[in-house]
Parts: C-alpha cells; structure tokens; sequence
C-alpha cells in the first residue's frame, strides 16, 4: 500500500507534465517516465513479468519511436504555446471533466470499493505461458499476423515514395 | 554490554568472492543489529563486491585495449606509467577528474546531467543478474533474462537524452545513429537468445548455466555452442552484440573521424568519464550474457578442471570473449550506416529467426543423430543463399579498362 | 616453417574464378592482424617507433631547424656576422631583430649588438641562411626546444643562437667542411693580396727612392756642370 | 481506501489526463502521446482487478495486459508511419494545417 501511495502521484505528475510541457521533446520523455513508473508499480504490486513487458516495450520501443520522429519532424516550441490557450484548454476540459466525472461516479457507487481486498498469488510466467499456448493460442497467432503485418506495413508507408534519380546517362 | 560471540562462517576458495557479504553480516551479528540491518548490510556489499569487481575490471580493460591496439599495430603502447604501464588508468581518472566541467550554454542542464548517470546505471543492474559462479549469483531473478533486456532499454533513452539535452549539432547526429543502431541489433541479440530460453524453459539465468552442465562423450562440454542451432544463434548474438556495445566495426554513433565523439561531444571531466564507464560495463555486461548463454556461464571447460573455482571460468571466458572484441577492433574498418542498416535487417534478423524452428527441432527429435542430419540443413539455407549471392551477384566484376588500353 | 606457409596461405588473395566462401575476407584479416601482434613479441624489426627519450634517432644531415650564428674561435669576437641586416629584410614573417653594434664616437663596428630570432614566429623556411653572404647564419639540428615560457622562451638571443664553427662541422660536416675551405680560399686570396698590396707598396717605395736618388743624382750632375 | 480503489482512482486520473492530451494538443506525435496514457490507464485497471478483486486461475487480467501491450506497440509505429508520411507531404505534423482532401 505504502509504494502504492508513493507512485501513484510521481506517476500523476510526470504524466501531467506529458500534457502541459510546451516543448514536445520534454513531452515526450515524460511520457517516458510516468510509463516506467507504471512499469515499477506493476513490479510492485506482484505482476513482474507484465512489468517488466511494460518497461521493455513502452520505454524501449514506444518513447524511443515517439522521440525519433519528434526528432524528424522537427516541431517548432511556439505551435504547442498555442495550446496554452485558455479558450483552447477551456474546451479540453469542458469535455474531459464530465468523462473524469462519470469514471469516479462509476468507481463510488460501484463495488470494488466494498469488496473486502483479496490477494492474488504472484504471477507465475510458467502458467501464464501455458495459458497463452493453450487458451489463447488463437490471439497469439492473430497478434503475430498483426505484428508481421505491422512491421511490413510501416516500412511500406515510411519507404522513401520517389525514387531515387538512375546516374546512368542517358543513350 | 555483552557481545554475543558469533561464531565466523567458514568459506571456501569457491565462495571467496562472498568473503565480504559474510564479513558484513558476520560484523552486524556482531555488534547486535537487528535481523534487516544484517540483511540490507549483507546485500549492500555483495553489492559492493560485483560493482568493485566489474570497475577494477573496467580500469585493467581500458589499459589492456590500449596495449592489445598497439601490438596489433606494432607498438608498445601505454608504457610510462608504473611498471609496463600498469598505472596507466589511476593517470587517465586522475586526468578525468581533475578536468574541467563543461555545460554548454544551449544545453538543457537537467537531462545533460542525467544522460551519463542513466548510461551507467543499467549497465551495473544487468550485470546483477549474472550468475558470476556457482556460488556467486548476485540476485537469483526469476525473469533475469527478460530483466536484462529490459534494462537494457534505458540506455537508449539515456543515448538521446545526452544527444538532445547538449543543444548542439554532432551529439544530435550522433544520438541518432546510435539510436538506430541500437534498435536494430536489439531484434536479432533477443531472437537469438530465444532458443536458448525454448530449449532451457527458463529465464533464469542460473538455470541456462545448469542447464549445460555436463559433457558429451566425456570431452565436449555439454555447452548451447555446440549444438547446430546453438552455434548458429551464437555467432549472430556475438556479431549483434558488437554493435550493442558500439565498438569497432559499428562505432558509427561515435564515429571519431566523422562527428567528433557522436552524443559525447559536449560532454568533459567526471560526465565523459562516465559515459566511458557506462560503455565498458555495457560491454562487461553483454559479453557475460554471451557466456551465459552459450558459453555455459561459469561450467569448466574440461571434465578434469573441475576444482577450480568456477567464478574463474566465468571471468576467463569473459577475458576470452572481450579479447576477441579487441582483436576485431584492430582489424576491420568502419562500416557505412548503410551497410549497418541492411545487415541487421536483411540478414542478421531472418537468420536468427532460423534458429528458433532449428531449436525446436532439436528438442522436438531427442537432440540426437537424427536432431543434427534435420537441423544442419536447415541452418545451412541461409549460408548456401549467402555464397551464391557472394559469388554471383555481389562478386566485384572483373575490371576493364575503356581508354586505358589504347 | 610450416605454420608460417599455412598463415600467407591464409591471407593471399583468392584467385579468379575459384568460389569464394562469405566471410574469407574477414579471416584474412584476422590472420594478418593476430600475426601483427604476435609477431611483435619476437620480431625485433617489426617494432620501428624509437622509444624516444632513451632512444634517439640518427638525424639526418639533410634534417633542417631553426636557424643559428656561427662564430670561429670565441663566442664574442668571432662571429662571422656583421650586422647587415639582409637577413632581417629577406625574412618572410619577419621574426629577426637586429642591432648594428657601434662604439662611442658612432662608427659601426661590424657586429651585432642585439640579435634575436622569434622561433614562435620562424617558420624554418631557410632563406636567412641562403642570403647570408658572410657564412654566418645556418639552419640547425636541434628539436628539444619546447618551454613553458610562451614569450621569453621562444625568444633567442645571442647567447642561445651563437654555436661554434666546431659544431657546425659536427652537424653537418659535409656543408662545414666546404664553407671553411672556402672561407680559408678567401682568406689565403686575400693573404695573397694583402702580401702583394704590401710588396706593390715596398716596390714603389724602392722605385721612389731610386728615383729621388736618381733625381739627386742629376742634379749633383747639374749642378757639377753649372760650377766647372 | 483500498488498493484497489485507489488503483482505480490513478486510472481514471490518467484516462483523464490522456483524453486532455488528445484534446488540446495539435502535433499529431503528441496527441500519439495522450492515446499512450489512455492505453496504459486501461492496462492499470486489468492489473488491478487481477492483483485484488476475485482470484482468478484463468490470469485474464495480466492477459489482456499482454495483449494490450503488443497492440499498443504495433498502433505505436502504425501511428508514426502515417504522421511521417503525412509530414513527408505537408511539411507538418500540425493537425490544425491538414485541411485539403488533395495530398
């Protein structure tokens, strides 16, 4: 409960730095570190594998990707100023807060909170790959496909569409 | 006040390297610390051991690179400092330490000072996992193979920050490259270790090690580099783990001769000197996991050399692998981002997914005569479709001359 | 040896036509690097950087440096320059300085009173050496000459630039040896000429003489003719 | 409060934060940015009811977990590729500027 109460602020935090820093690069590593910490809440709370997924994938992979074609694309600091905007952020919240709203109106009147808390036994990576390639067999195939497809398809789209001039001379 | 006598845990030469964790908590028991205090006290210098160790390891690297270089190139090498130059690296970190700190003034402080803390912190928790000898397994993790990679993942972050945060030309190159680099070596250093993960069912490191305990005909070691599959998986491992590490034939990312030092540039004193340790780690750290691996971590390599302690096995095949590194450095030349790019995706990556169906195999048919004439085969594909191409299409043409004749 | 024919088998260049296994190239490679560094422990010709500070490379006499005076004999009487100052025009950054030495009534005397090189401006090009029409000024051989005096350090005067004819020679005995004996042609023609400059005077000293003697002697005569 | 609930809380506070992210923000990277929050809100509930509701010998929370986390990946760099595509035409990855049907 204690690492609990630690994490879930710092995890708060860096994510609402995510979404109010106005240079993209800071944005982004935020997002970086409110995902790791999540990555440490998950070790925390007895999942260590998912966690350990969760650090691999989102900081290795996503941050990296998201930080990359920042770097590409090269967005200027004064767009996002824009986004400071009251009227902007107005109309943000105007939206947000009624689906925050209804998400704590949910979690008052619901159950889980009357539930007595129940402890589950740490998660064991030797059932969950047995269940994985048993029951679940058929999404680890589809999320295989997908990710072969994913994988074609993104070095299709990111393919440079011109070629490149021949330097043969022409006869 | 009465000390309680306690009496001194007896140790041999095989858990010499526990000396301190004992003589720790020993000392606690002592004085009458309570029973977390013993614990934490304990863990706090096993701790101690595995990172004194790696960076004492780390100093006599950074002198023997320097000295293998040179007789490579025909020269003596570092030579001045103490006797053969053994004093070489106190000189270099007195020199780091001693220099000034530079933060440019386009950087951003924060993440420039980060990036070198973040480079070196992964390096020391991979190096954690390791089960340096039978007795010797700093944290005996349940998923040490996946929490390996996983920290791993940092330092590419850490890579960038340091490219980013310096607000300046040649790191932000450099950042890229190396981050390219990284990410795509990444893919066939995991794929290769998959097979291992199949044919041993556990990330545990220790158990990999256990796993290959034995010898076959009572002379080969019953190592995951003598098998087809294994040998396959290990070479690619070996060539991805090159260019994980950065080091010489794929150094782009800090390419001298081209972009100055790549995310170091802006970087002097106690930061780059950091950078330099987080790289050597990084290199301890994944030549161990080589040897772990494929190289049966601390097994001896003979039936009758089995009284030797085995942390000494360990750290002599790391020597073996880490000379091999060298040797490489001296030889080949820097290949082009190109070149780097198309060999990682083109080839390194569906050879190593060759080896997965190859493992299977070899588990799937008793890991006999029959596992070798099934897997050898399908392992040479790639090898046959490589000489033909070499052979045929990328062979250099016989050169004619148009003028040069007349 | 035939682990020797095994390594230059190892690393020779295939031949044409033959197929060519992937990855040859790199053990070639290899090969001839490891033989580099073994190599190196036992073959005493492959190691050819001079430790230097104990050893010392054999200079070349062709090896040119900063410049330096010569002087015959001693150091404060006998240097061969006379303070013409064609080398301090001719130099091209312009990093020689030099003062006419003269005495109290302000006669020259033919030599220098101040004569400084800055060698943190020299750029050892040699043409001070090559207008020198007094065989004063060479090209030297030493190379230790860093200081931690940015300024005084790298400025020499007369007492560093002056060396001896007997140094020259030891540096480069070929060039010294012909300066001198060209020195000493000169100085033998001018011997010479000062030898019959000196007897041309004694001649027409005698032929004066005679003459007047002469001329007495006519005028004895005359006079002679004039009494009787 | 139980863990439970406040696992919960965190979530709905981070769905939050994501939705906010995607609302107001104009870089299309960045709005990537918010959709990761909002993924990783949902993923935090899965664990949660996992770790402390009923036990469950089936693991369908840490499941759907895993799953989520392969598809996020996949949507990460699907996402990318298209917003590279996009800027290699536009010169922009401002969402405000894509307002013409011809590329």
């Amino acid at each position: 409960m204690i690492p609990l109460l630690i994490l879930s602020p710092l995890i708060l935090l860096a994510a609402l730095g995510a979404v109010w820093k106005a240079r993209p690069v800071h944005a982004a590593l935020l997002l970086a570190l409110s995902l790791a910490l999540v990555a440490v809440l998950y070790l925390t709370i007895g999942a260590d594998f998912i966690g350990l997924v969760q650090f691999m994938v989102y900081v290795g992979a996503v941050a990296i990707l998201i930080v990359f074609s920042l770097l590409i694309t090269r967005p200027s600091d004064e767009a996002e100023e824009i986004q400071r905007r009251p009227r902007s952020m107005v109309t943000g919240l105007i939206c947000t807060l009624p689906v925050l709203a209804v998400l704590l109106i949910a979690l008052v009147k619901g159950d889980p909170l009357t539930l007595p808390a129940a402890d589950a036994p740490p998660l064991s990576i030797a059932r969950l790959g047995e269940l994985l390639f048993t029951t679940h067999a058929p999404a680890v195939l589809a999320v295989g496909v997908l990710l072969t497809a994913v994988m074609i398809g993104a070095a299709l789209f990111a393919r440079d569409i011109e070629k490149p001039k021949s330097n043969q001379p022409e006869k | 006040m009465i000390f309680a006598t306690v009496p001194f845990p007896s140790f041999t030469l095989e858990s010499l390297p526990q000396l301190p964790k004992l003589l720790v908590e020993w000392l606690l028991t002592l004085v009458g610390a309570p029973d977390w205090l013993v614990i934490i006290g304990g863990t706090a210098a096993m701790a101690g051991t595995v990172v004194g160790v790696f960076l004492s390891a780390f100093a006599l690297l950074s002198l023997v690179e320097r000295k293998t270089l040179a007789r490579i190139q025909n020269r003596l090498g570092p030579n001045r400092a103490g006797w053969f130059g053994i004093l070489q690296p106190v000189a270099d970190g007195i020199k780091m330490l001693t220099k000034e700190d530079i933060v440019p003034t386009k950087a951003e402080w924060l993440l420039h000072l980060a990036a070198p803390i973040l480079i070196v912190v992964p390096s020391i928790l991979a190096l954690g996992v390791m089960p340096l000898g039978r007795e010797w397994v700093p944290v005996n993790m349940e998923l040490g193979l996946l929490f390996f990679f996983s920290v791993g993942a940092l330092t590419e972050l850490s890579v960038f920050m340091a490219g980013w945060a310096s607000g300046s030309k040649f790191p932000m190159l450099g950042a890229m490259r190396a981050i390219s680099q990284m990410v795509s070596y990444e893919l066939p250093l995991i794929i290769s270790a998959l097979g291992v993960i199949m044919v041993t069912g556990s990330l545990r490191l220790s158990d990999i090690v256990a796993h290959q305990e034995g010898f076959n005909f009572g002379i080969i070691p019953n190592w995951n580099l003598f098998t087809p599959w294994g040998f396959a998986a290990g070479l690619i491992f070996y060539i991805a783990s090159i260019a994980e590490a950065n080091r010489c034939p794929f150094d782009l990312p800090e390419g001298e001769s081209e972009i100055v030092a790549g995310h170091m540039t802006e970087y002097s004193g106690f930061k780059y000197a950091l950078f330099f340790m987080g790289e050597y780690l990084g290199l301890f750290a994944i030549a161990g996991l080589g040897v772990t691996l494929f190289l049966g971590g601390w097994q001896a390599p003979l039936p009758f050399l089995g009284w030797v302690p085995t942390w000494i096995w360990f750290f002599a095949k790391l020597a073996v692998i880490i000379m091999s590194y060298l040797w490489i450095r001296g030889t080949f030349p820097r290949v082009r981002i190109d070149q780097l790019m198309r060999f990682a995706w083109l080839c390194l990556i569906p050879m190593a997914l060759l080896t997965i169906p190859a493992a299977a195999l070899w588990v799937f048919t008793g890991k006999g005569i029959v596992s070798w004439v099934v897997t050898v085969p399908l392992l040479m594909i790639p090898w046959v479709i490589l000489t033909i191409l070499f052979n045929r299409r990328l062979a250099p043409a016989t050169r004619t001359y148009t003028f040069a004749d007349s | 040896m035939s682990t020797e024919k095994t390594i230059d088998r190892l690393s020779a260049p295939p031949k044409p036509g033959r197929w060519i296994m992937p990855g040859l190239g790199l053990i070639q490679g290899l090969v001839i690097s490891g033989k580099n560094a073994i190599q190196s422990y036992y073959k005493k010709d492959r190691m050819t950087t001079i430790q230097y500070p104990e050893q010392r490379a054999v200079i070349s006499p062709n090896f040119r440096n900063f410049p330096f005076l010569c002087y015959d004999g001693d150091a404060a009487t006998g240097l061969r320059c006379t303070a013409c100052s064609i080398c301090e025009n001719e130099c091209p950054p312009q990093c020689i300085y030099i003062v006419l030495e003269r005495d109290e009534n302000g006669k020259s005397l033919k030599r220098p009173k101040v004569f400084d090189i800055d060698i943190s401006v020299c750029m050892n090009c040699g043409i001070c050496a090559e207008v020198c029409p007094f065989d004063s000024i060479y090209m030297d051989g030493e190379y230790e000459m860093s200081t931690d005096d940015r300024f005084g350090g790298l400025m020499l005067g007369l007492d560093r630039l002056a060396k001896s004819a007997e140094y020259h020679m030891k540096l480069r005995p070929e060039e010294a040896s012909a300066v001198m004996a060209k020195r000493k042609a000169e100085e033998e023609k001018k011997a010479a000429a000062a030898a019959a400059k000196a007897a041309k005077a004694k001649a027409d000293l005698e032929a004066k003489a005679k003459a007047a003697a002469e001329a007495k002697a006519q005028a004895d005569t005359e006079q002679k003719g004039e009494s009787a | 409060m139980n863990p439970l609930a406040l696992l919960l809380t965190l979530s709905s506070l981070l769905f939050a934060l994501g939705l906010l992210a995607v609302l107001t923000r104009r870089n299309a990277i960045l709005i990537l940015v918010g959709i990761e929050l909002m993924l990783n809100a949902a993923n935090i509930n899965f664990i949660a009811f996992w770790r402390y509701g009923p036990p469950d010998p089936e693991l369908t929370g840490p499941m759907f977990v895993l799953f989520s986390i392969a598809i996020a990946a996949a949507e990460a760099a699907v996402g990318l590729a298209i917003i590279l595509m996009v800027f290699r035409h536009t010169r922009s990855t401002d969402l405000n500027k894509l307002d013409s049907l011809h590329g």
